[in-house]
């Protein structure tokens, strides 16, 4: 076996340093009755030339964003991931070291989850970020738990408008941390800030997302201040990208952002492994959950980065801990890191701008094209629904047929939307492209 | 060695991007960014420097070997890498139309067929990212299934022992439990006594490690089963350990009713420097019910998302969980096939050489053969010597090892949880072995050689209690304080490190 | 530019440190009368998501070997490159490094190429190898530089079995070297050694390759003893991964070895970059062209390695040089020692098996589909000629239209052979995909 | 570090490969092979392991500053990797049907066309695998084209600059041409008067590099050219130096009827510790027919191989040259547009600038502002301090950085060459001043540190005299002789290192 390296030679010279005349020996300490006593019932090892054509194939049944003209977006996203990310996560060192729980061994990971705080501090204009959630889900389960033991509070608000799956995540959590949810209906494809403002009242948090799930913009700064004003916490769901051009959640007063991070740097990989970000007011630092990389010196003085506040953790903590995440999602924060440096400031607007020139180009084909838009009076960044007039489902068959996959069906989660279609226009997709989906869709 | 954030100039930049021309979109002036993020301005060239030059100051598996107890630190097959970059799965969307994802679904659905094997119980979902999201799910399972039956108000207690690691007690409180501990008894296994004490109709179920974090197999557990289906109550298996039995012995045979993966560390995804993990839950057909939603299923050839399950506790992460990691998994178990038990076989074989080449100058808490891993304790050194398992451990670097983990179990002092994995060569063990003896000479000769460890890492030992006392968890850009040139006492945290 | 590291800023601090007050007046010392003094006619610049698209559509217009059942081969093959010839390959300390001419900087480099020499010197039996050259075309004419030298004489014979394109390069050398080329009619498939004697008279070296282009097993250790009798340097041409199975030219008398290293960890892209390995016996060591690795020891005693015996090389003996190469195909060599590494002595006797078989059988199915053997009466490795019943060419085509490329038309440079078709059978291939090609040619 | 063959263990493996269930195929009994070869046994873990420990023990552009002279080591876009990997480049077989490799074929005839204008000449090869190929391609061009004419019993020289590189005195002897040499002037320019002396009837060509290995543009250029046109020679033009000029000034336009570029260096491909390379050639029409084949070509909308040239000397290289290659090289140049300029004009903003912050403590033989590189002389340091060249680019390592080419070109006694390349941010090249500076004191105040360099690399220096004298040049198996462990005095050729 070419993951083994012990020859039989070795194996036998180790029995006998053991003390022991037969490897099954080892294994006298499992009691007879639970022993399996059989091969696994498992289909035939494979060699490196098979497997790799086994997956070719099963891969090939697959129909992906590069043999597919694609505007599906509803959550996770065809954006560009630049060459550099691969080079660096390439890297056997980044690849498979793990938890820095030895800084000595692990100052190049700590130093990056460092800088990876840093910039996700800078995107959301908040104060701290942990090192990483599972996804843009979890996140919100974790605010919720934050926001609870910040309050002393059991209510929580979510947008209607905040990603379906987002909702349910918190739902499913709910009962575990004790928590009641209360949703907050859209109007015209947004929240409405008295609204949220009543719902908030005794909350411990109130969650909306912007750009919303429909790709309309949330009118943000009142939505925090309703929340605020009831004394709930005001968490934002943010789409990474969108904050070279968008205000950020810091600068309109949320105590939470977070988000989904596959937009920065993660390839689809039908829906994952990618990282979700959290970050927060420097008052709530003590009750993050996670991992948090922290500036120190070592016993010359140096500059040195470790793991810290580890007493909020479940190692040390126990059951009183702030969350119970060991594991988490580093290597796929670093690809945001990289990313976010090959950007800059100055491409994560460009970024951010050329998602809002195209999509409003594809606004207008598609309205001329028959597809009118489902919220006319919303302003949108990237993502935007229209009606096609027809079941959603029927038009993104029809559509596929001519090799488009125009967008995802709203009437997957929402009652009465069954003819609305929402469609992603990131900066890989071009004019001619776009020309091309008009086309699709009036047919 | 200087952040990115202070070799950045403005101006400076990496990405060159599609510009069409084509009429700005409008937004509202109120939402308009104000103040754009300070994120690093650095030139293609100087950003890969920059993470070549941190990827230099990362121990990896890739670098040597990397014994930290309880996280599995396996080699990882290059080939998984080349078949998660397939397009085909790499850059495919989470919500394409399932005719068109046949292939993914296929994938995941011969996956769960491949673990609800190994553990002998039928019923799997892939959703958990990691085994702690898995220990969480398991539990709202368990709650659900009480609820279902009209038993969640009196079953409020689950029975975690001694030995447990953190995320365990940690996801009983998550799941709105209350945690009842039980010791371990002499030679390592959960006291029987105290368990028959503990459990009764207020059993909602136990959470058990088997090999438990001691390494050590419970060799009462056909017992421990009983007690506890005798009052009804569910047994959740905690899979981090499951490197040392797969098609040896299985959970489901065992009793257990619920077990979670880690499918980073038996099968093999890559750590990440934390991660990406992957938790998938198998459980016995009572609970398939209350599984999260969607239920990858067959039906005939084709393959589809089944959300119509009324029982289902709803969904713990987004999609179908994290799937890159399955293409991982799948295919390192496939480079197995029915031979997988080596695997285990061999990692049991190289914890126990290990051992005993090391029992001798370090004090074994319980003398038994282990299984995948064992513990020591630094107990003596500390006693005769005055240098603790964190000076072993910051020496052992100097012998270009990276330690295990230590101070856990928390029942062992000084405790060294030492699990070297299957696919480390022979000469690698004696090495290891070679260093953990001189170091034990060395502790006894000129114990400042390890009170001042490590010599030869970019940075001497840094103090993790200034880090905690006032946190710097950000570049302060231009309000950046130098960290002052004043040498300090290392101070470390004499706690957990590892797993 | 993202290529470019310098700011505004820098551009005029730098200019006035050298004291000149613009860029242009770097550039004074270019006399005005050569200077363009336009820009250059090249198409717009492509941002790198357009790059990669642009190259993405430039590729799809290729039919490679993943998406066509291929069976070609004739020099270059589809043979496996396992994964970790990829995970060593993008490491960038290999990647931008260059040839180590500071030894002290390049321990890794340089080691490496020891291991390779080492590798090929095993594979081919023969005692020294150089660091790599271009191709397995033009290390034949290096080969004949060599034996130009060692012998005085100018006359080198060709077996007219040796791949077509290797003789056409040695014939282009031929007049700077001045060398006479002669060539050795092939019967049945192979070189009479007979004949070979005769023509070997007083040539400086016999170049025959085994297997042969036709894929025949020549006569080898005959070859060799005819050259070498006839005062000939006998220099056989070999697959690298024939000699698992195969003889090592080393053991039937070589003076030389070489051949095209691609077979052994490069993929096929469309030619090259390759490495093409010449390894001798060390009388030859002196005259041997190329960048040599030697073991050596640094001022404490400690081993180390170094390019030696430099004095062969241009920039010391400038004319005199035993040959003018410089840069060369270190990183395909070093490709082609981790996929040695990876083979092992059993994994290529297993490899060469495995063609073995695979062949054999292919032989047998193309028989009963009305393809005969062209050489009946020759052994094979992993390709073999057959009879198609009509022009070659047009057999191609129409297996190309049912996604199968059955081979290479030996018509392109042997007349009177317009119906054969040689067929490469390497590991990758399967029994179905074999069954598919009897079909195809059989229709 | 042992040798992966020291490592190696019989019955280990790192492959795995199919095995179908067929009967053996036959071989010769002669023919088989006797005794297996004695590749590396080692598993997967292992290899993974030991090369990336040979890649810790390497310095590349990516670890830091290369600024090798003459090699242009720029930074490497990844993004080139990442097209290079494209299944329909990376396994597209060369003999595959035209119309099924019109992709390929049409990148490569849209290289041809960049090159052709970038140089100012109308046609292209891109065969040839390196710069030296190239040269040699262009001299059998040159013999090709006199034969033609019947001019080529008469012209038997070529005329080659004592400034030049070795490989241009190399091809010249294996083209079968006699080498006619000419001094450079004062000011870095080649020798006029002695110029006109050597050239007449018996001279088939000029080989010259401008700017020249000095680094300096060559101002007599137009007079060179008319000298040689005169008597109806050929001029071969260099292209190593190519990054100085792009886009400011073409040798076609300078009157060289040939051109080699080195695609490794202007147009960046990855140098991989020693190569792949290309050399493509760009001629004037009337050497066009003479041209290698198969040529690229174009007709209509389709892309063909043209094997028709009667003319043609033939083949250089196999198939159409290094493909992979002309991906990156491709790529790189449609990064840049038509602004190519901006990279030859920092390169030699870089270069000034370096340049005039180390003039006053090492020597510059000619007194100018130079181009892309500079070539500096250490003779005031020995002369003084009795440090070499060498030890000052030993000293260097210690600073973390690649030294620059040295002894190279042969005319300046002590020679430091140094290449920035645009890629280096002014940070980088203001640590590399400090360093040579710092270096230059320490030659004064204490020499031995310099003598003694490199002081942090894996190894000290290397006994050069030693490896050349009893060559070992393969590992040696069980007969190997361990290394002495006698301290040797350091003996390193002063010869050309670099370029
Ligand atoms: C015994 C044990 N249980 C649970 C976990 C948690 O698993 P994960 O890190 O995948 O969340 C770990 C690993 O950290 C562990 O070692
Ligand atoms: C001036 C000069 N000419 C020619 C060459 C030879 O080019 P190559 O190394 O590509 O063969 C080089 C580079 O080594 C060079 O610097």
């Amino acid at each position: 076996m070419s993951f083994l390296s012990l020859t039989e030679r070795d194996r036998s010279q180790m029995l006998e340093t053991i003390g022991v005349d037969s490897l099954e020996a080892l294994f006298d300490q499992i009691p007879t009755g639970v022993r399996l006593g059989r091969a696994l019932e498992l289909e035939p090892a494979l060699s490196e030339p098979e497997l790799v054509a086994h997956l070719a194939e099963l891969a090939a049944r697959n129909v992906d964003t590069g043999s597919e003209l694609s505007f599906l977006g509803a959550g996770i996203y065809d954006h560009y991931v630049p060459a550099v990310v691969d080079a660096v996560l390439e890297r056997g060192e980044f690849l498979t070291a793990y938890t820095p729980y030895q800084p000595e061994m692990s100052q190049g990971v700590l130093q990056a989850i460092f800088e990876y705080q840093t910039a996700i501090c800078e995107l959301t204009g908040m104060d701290v970020s942990n090192a990483s959630g599972y996804d843009g889900a979890t996140v919100a389960a974790d605010a919720c738990y934050v926001a609870r033991h910040a309050t002393g509070r059991s209510k929580v608000v979510l947008a209607e408008t905040l990603n379906p799956q987002v909702r349910q995540v918190v739902k499913t959590y709910a009962p575990g941390f004790g928590l009641e949810v209360v949703e907050v209906p859209q109007e015209d494809g947004t929240i409405d800030p008295g609204e949220l403002r009543e719902a908030a009242e005794g909350a411990a948090c109130a969650i909306f997302q912007q750009p919303n799930f429909f790709g309309c913009l949330e009118p943000a700064p009142e939505l925090a201040a309703a929340a605020s004003e009831a004394g709930a916490l005001a968490v934002a769901h943010v789409d990474p990208v969108s904050l070279g051009v968008l205000e950020a959640p810091g600068a309109y007063g949320c105590s939470l952002a977070i988000g989904e991070g596959q937009q920065a740097g993660n390839y689809q990989s039908y829906g994952g492994p990618h990282y979700g970000f959290l970050a927060a007011r420097s008052e709530l630092i003590r009750r993050m959950p996670g991992r948090i990389a922290g500036e120190t010196v070592d016993t010359a003085g140096e500059r040195g980065f470790v793991l810290t506040l580890q007493t909020r953790e479940q190692h040390i903590r126990r059951e009183k801990a702030t969350s119970n995440m060991t594991t988490n999602q580093t290597l796929l924060a670093l690809a945001g890191l990289v990313h976010l440096s090959w950007l800059g400031p100055q491409g994560l607007r460009e970024l951010g701008e050329t998602c809002l020139a195209l999509s409003r180009y594809a606004k207008e084909r598609l309205a001329a094209a028959g597809c009118p838009l489902l919220f006319p009076e919303r302003a949108t960044f990237k993502e935007f629904a229209v009606r096609v007039g027809r079941p959603a489902q029927e038009a993104i068959r029809s559509a596929r047929s001519s090799g488009v996959h125009p967008g995802y069906a709203l009437g997957r989660d929402y009652t009465g939307l069954d003819d609305a279609l929402l469609v992603a226009v990131t900066e890989k997709r071009t004019v001619a492209e776009i020309d091309r989906l008009a086309e699709v869709l009036a047919a | 060695m200087k952040l990115i954030y202070e070799k950045s100039e403005a101006g400076r930049r990496a990405s060159s991007l599609p510009r069409p021309e084509l009429p700005a979109g409008e937004l509202p002036e109120e939402l308009r960014r104000a103040r754009p993020p300070r994120l690093p301005e650095v030139s293609e060239p100087e950003l890969v420097r920059h993470f070549t030059a941190l990827a230099d100051r990362t121990f990896g598996v890739d670098t040597g070997f990397y014994p930290l107890g309880s996280c599995t630190m396996k080699h990882n097959p290059r080939v998984n890498e080349r078949v998660v970059a397939l397009p085909g799965f790499r850059d495919l969307h989470p919500l394409q139309e399932e005719e068109a994802a046949q292939g993914a679904l296929e994938l995941m659905w011969r996956l769960q067929e491949i673990l609800a094997e190994i553990v002998g119980l039928p019923a799997v979902s892939l959703q958990p990212a990691a085994g702690s999201q898995g220990e969480l799910t398991g539990l709202l399972l368990m709650r659900a299934y009480f609820a279902d039956r009209g038993e969640d108000k009196r079953r409020r207690e689950i029975v975690i022992p001694d030995t447990a690691h953190g995320t365990n007690p940690a996801s009983v409180t998550m799941a709105g439990y209350t945690l009842v501990g039980v010791k371990t008894d002499p030679r390592g296994n959960v006291d029987l006594a105290e368990l028959r004490a503990k459990v009764g109709p207020q059993t909602a179920g136990l959470m058990l490690t088997n090999p438990s974090t001691l390494g050590l197999f419970d060799e009462g557990i056909e017992e421990v089963t009983r007690i506890f289906h005798e009052v009804g109550a569910l047994m959740y298996y905690d899979g981090a350990n499951l490197n040392a039995i797969c098609g040896i012995c299985r959970p489901g045979d065992m009793g257990f009713d619920i077990v979670h993966f880690n499918l980073h560390k038996t099968f093999s995804q890559p750590h990440g420097g934390g991660g990406p993990g992957g938790g998938p839950i198998a459980v016995r057909e009572r609970l398939e019910p209350f599984l999260p939603v969607p239920a990858v299923v067959r039906e005939g050839e084709e393959f589809r998302l089944d959300y119509e399950r009324p029982k289902s506790i709803g969904k713990v992460r987004g999609f179908c969980g994290p799937f890159g990691v399955f293409v991982r998994s799948y295919a390192y178990i496939r480079s197995y096939g029915p031979a997988l038990n080596e695997m285990s076989e061999v990692a049991v074989l190289n914890a126990n050489y290990l051992l005993a080449r090391l029992k001798g100058t370090y004090e074994l808490p319980f003398d038994r053969l282990c299984m995948h891993e064992f513990v020591l304790s630094g107990r003596r050194l500390k006693r005769e010597h005055g240098v603790t398992t964190l000076d072993v451990a910051k020496r052992l670097m100097d012998y270009r090892f990276h330690p295990p983990t230590i101070y856990f179990p928390l029942i062992v002092p000084e405790a060294l949880m030492i699990e070297p994995t299957e696919t480390e060569a022979k000469e690698t063990l004696d090495a290891f072995a070679e260093a953990m003896l001189a170091i034990g000479r060395e502790a006894a000769e000129h114990p400042e050689l390890l009170r001042e460890a490590p010599h030869i890492r970019p940075v001497k030992r840094l103090d993790e209690v200034r880090a905690a006392r006032r946190p710097v968890v950000r570049y302060q850009f231009e309000e950046h304080e130098e960290p002052s040139g004043e040498p300090a006492a290392p101070r470390q945290l004499e706690v957990q490190k590892g797993a």
